[in-house]
């Protein structure tokens, strides 16, 4: 799942990292294919290199020792809102089939749950290039329609984020659960592009909450190399975040 | 200098006098770095009633407050424990009116900057493009789709909001109210130049001379600023970048502590109601804990000149 | 640090590479502090036309441009001599089309500031109160006259600008264009964030460490820089905080010198055209004038402590 | 005329100050009636205290040196919108009845001119809430009306600046020039509130492009006093900014 997120940042980028597995992915790229790829923090942070421990907040001190820049969090939003953040990574309570996200508000054996909300990931949603969404895989949280929008994916459907008003260049690039990569269509909805190593279709489309549909071309998403794994090992020695 | 009074004051009477019940108060602008918890215990302490708290992620203070029974209304973009997700007093006052009802207003990160940034500049609104299409933006009265005035696209209308009063947590200040910020800023800057009075919390006063070594690190003019409040160690859990670190344990143990409404009791019973002091509060989290948070490795900017 | 190339190129490079004529401009972003007249000036030996200048107050940089047939148009709020009042390349270019016809689009301080801001922030424009009830708002067409979308009142939106490369004149970077620039900033941020392009002129290359030891003091982060040319003391007769004074007496010398057009045209071989580089121009300063200018009284910042 | 301007200035208040006479009138009133004044200056400076030295322009180095604060354009420039800044000092080439102000367009021996433009007059005369202009005193300078409204005064009378959305609390409050202090009635047009010791009230109404109305109780502006004259020298030994 790391090494899948890492390979999402190509080099050069800017990226909207997020916390503990994206910040994971984000070092993991850095360290391999993606030695120019930048990090940007809604905090006011951004660093051209990983910070030198692993975080719990974007605002920890190790996050801004060294970092290259430390503004507000406008300096780094208004970077987003010109279009110039390449991808930004998100987790979610649920996603749909349209890579729309909800963190508002859940539900828990029949009874709604308020989520603690957006923080940024509806700018992020809104705004960044490419939006790569992690979580992980059961019909709780691959629903067919989230109950509340959140972060707007592609609404209901292809053309949909072009009505809103939305930057042309946005959207929802993949999901990345713990049994696969999503991606979308032409009709902004998503569909099944690769397995992880291990896992059947079948278990995968029974995991999610609509009828999911599968790539021609689908592929088994390539194990984590040595070097990618070396890095990761490196950082979450007790596989604490990256149990899969 | 000029005759400048000093605006040192204790926290006690910081809080007294600028922060009565049904005040919209902003704490938290740098995220997670610098929570003003000092003054949001000594605000439930006097129990003050009726707040709006507004800020981007609140993290635990938040969830306290409103567990005491101070808040009617949140303004923010996230509202839990950074570490371990939820804020179970949020998740009761929200879905069970525990202690009591309270009103949210769902922003987003930008939303809520662009909101404080429209009240620094003066102006309305701010328009931005984030929330089209979301459910926030149908939600949320302070958002207001329009069209452009100088092309053909739609966006969106964030109004100003001004709270009452900014309490802010920094690294050192003047007793003019002469702020050094460093780090990450979040929405400090526009978050007091947004509001009516600015309280200043500060780990060390310092000489007028050290601020004006470096004006461009000051925070905000010091006539801004209504009182300053010396108070070390004031924000911790959360972190002071310089001064001490992250207690990420903290954030877990409260996490686990108020899951239930009577946990929650004892909580605030034990860190809060029945500590009188930041000083007193050291002494309860001990020397041991607070020394593993100190400055293992300090790193000095280097200097700039500005002679001629 | 990451794999970032080196973004070093001399001051010949940066203008053939990067301003090319019909290109929108910024320069003099930090008013009246570090302008770029050592870019400014190549500029002029390589005989860009057709330019648009961006800037709050241009001071004699934008005349001599003007003066030297680059221009065909100005955005600014203010174009003249700041020691001395007018500037008379741009009285002759104004008002009898010498060496050629320029439109002059007027802004104030403040519009200008927020056409950039709108671009840096990434929207199409700014709403504000200035300019309502004056004639600049009625002959800019980048101002434009609106009901505000929140309330009732009347707004002017002021259109986002972007030029097609920023050039500041900064203290010190590093060579991934990662800068520390001190004193007054004017517009440098947005204007940097709202161009297309940015070339940073510095006094000095430092590396990273220096620049990292201290990230509250990026002017930007590296990523939005072009290229960054080190060309000592490229302000002159612009002062730099830190490292040389203003020299009134240019300001004056060119003012009384540049009166009529043949004056200027000396004037600008004299200084500009026969000067093929800075250190050329340093040489024809002479020592004794550089010195009157050095620092004599150092005064260093208090600095911060980012460990942990 | 400097002494003049001085007493504008309240304790306290924040004033936009600019450069030259309005400078030397800022540190006058510091260092007598109004130590708790503060001066801002449009390219991002504050000051508690005054420069050491007398400055050319406002980025000269000793405006930056112990500044309280230095920051961009709109850091200072928002303070003015927000309606914050108590008193803002102006130049003009030309000022009208109304207190409109042109610095844009001029004329000489018939012919025109074209002037620098209005660098942040604009800005000050539209949001601080009182101006005061200081100028000469001759009829090309004080004119019926202005040839172009560079910063706004009371435009055509009482109710125009509302009338254009200009903020309530704003507006002219006084013309300095070298002959007395001009105010403004409740209909918005300027009236002579006192002359200069030494000056008639004929040669100040035959001075002026207007027909200039004249205060009931009208003053003899007050000399400096011995403690103001002592700062005015020590700032302009040789009375090279002060000859009036």
């Amino acid at each position: 799942m790391v090494a899948a997120a890492a390979r999402e940042i190509h080099d050069g980028e800017l990226v909207f990292v997020g916390m503990r597995l994206p910040m994971i992915a984000f070092v993991v790229a850095k360290r391999t294919h993606a030695p120019g790829a930048v990090g940007l923090f809604e905090n006011g942070v951004i660093r051209d290199t990983p910070a030198s421990e692993l975080l719990y907040t974007m605002g920890d001190p190790p996050n801004l020792l060294k970092a290259s820049y430390c503004g507000d969090m406008l300096s780094v939003m208004s970077l987003l809102q010109q279009g110039r953040v390449n991808v930004g990574f998100l987790g979610a309570a649920e996603v749909d089939r349209f890579g729309n996200l909800n963190t508002t508000w859940g539900s828990r054996n029949g009874q709604q749950i308020r989520l603690p909300g957006s923080g940024g990931a509806c700018d992020i949603a809104s705004l960044s290039q490419r939006t790569v969404v992690l979580l992980e895989h059961n019909r709780l949280r691959l629903v067919s329609r989230v109950g509340h929008i959140t972060s707007p994916g592609n609404g209901t459907g292809n053309g949909w984020r072009r009505e809103q008003g939305l930057p042309l260049r946005s959207g929802p690039s993949a999901i990345i659960t713990t049994m696969g990569v999503l991606r979308f269509g032409e009709d902004g909805e998503a569909y099944l592009a690769s397995v992880h190593p291990g896992m059947s279709v079948e278990d995968v489309l029974s995991d999610t909450g609509w009828t999911l549909r599968v790539a021609d071309d689908l592929a088994v998403t390539p194990e984590p190399d040595s070097t990618e794994l070396a890095v990761i090992r490196k950082i979450d020695p007790n596989r604490f975040w990256t149990k899969s | 200098m000029g005759m400048i009074a000093s605006k040192l004051i204790s926290m006690r009477q910081a809080v007294a006098e600028h922060v009565p019940s049904g005040s919209m108060v902003l704490m938290g602008a740098q995220l997670e770095q610098m929570i003003p918890f000092a003054a949001g215990h000594e605000i439930i302490r006097q129990g003050r009633r009726d707040l709006t708290l507004v800020g981007p992620i609140s993290d635990i203070l938040f969830d306290q407050m409103i567990g005491a029974g101070c808040v009617s209304r949140v303004m923010a973009a996230w509202i839990g424990n950074a570490s371990a997700g939820m804020g179970y007093c949020f998740r009761r006052a929200v879905e069970k009116s525990i202690p009591r009802a309270i009103e949210t207003v769902d922003h987003t990160n930008l939303t809520i900057a662009l909101a404080l940034h429209a009240a620094a500049m003066g102006v309305p609104f701010m328009p931005t493009y984030t929330t089209l299409g979301s459910d926030l933006l149908k939600r949320n009265g302070n958002l207001r789709e329009f069209s452009s005035p100088v092309n053909e696209e739609r966006l969106v209308a964030v109004r100003a909001l001004r709270p009452d009063v900014a309490i802010l947590h920094v690294q050192r200040a003047d007793a003019s109210g002469n702020a050094h910020l460093w780090g990450n800023l979040g929405v400090a800057i526009d978050g007091a130049r947004a509001s009516r009075k600015v309280i200043v919390v500060a780990e060390e006063i310092v000489a007028h001379e050290v601020i004006a070594s470096d004006p461009n690190r000051t925070l905000l003019p010091g006539f801004l600023v209504t009182a300053v409040v010396h108070d070390p160690w004031g924000a911790h859990p959360s972190p002071v970048q310089g001064y001490y670190g992250r207690d990420h344990a903290f954030f877990h143990e409260y996490h686990d502590q108020t899951r239930e409404l009577d946990g929650f009791e004892r909580w605030v019973k034990l860190w809060v109601a029945e500590v009188p002091s930041r000083a007193a509060y050291l002494k309860q989290l001990g020397d041991s804990r607070a020394d593993n948070l100190r400055v293992r490795e300090h790193a000095l900017s280097v200097p700039v000149d500005f002679g001629f």
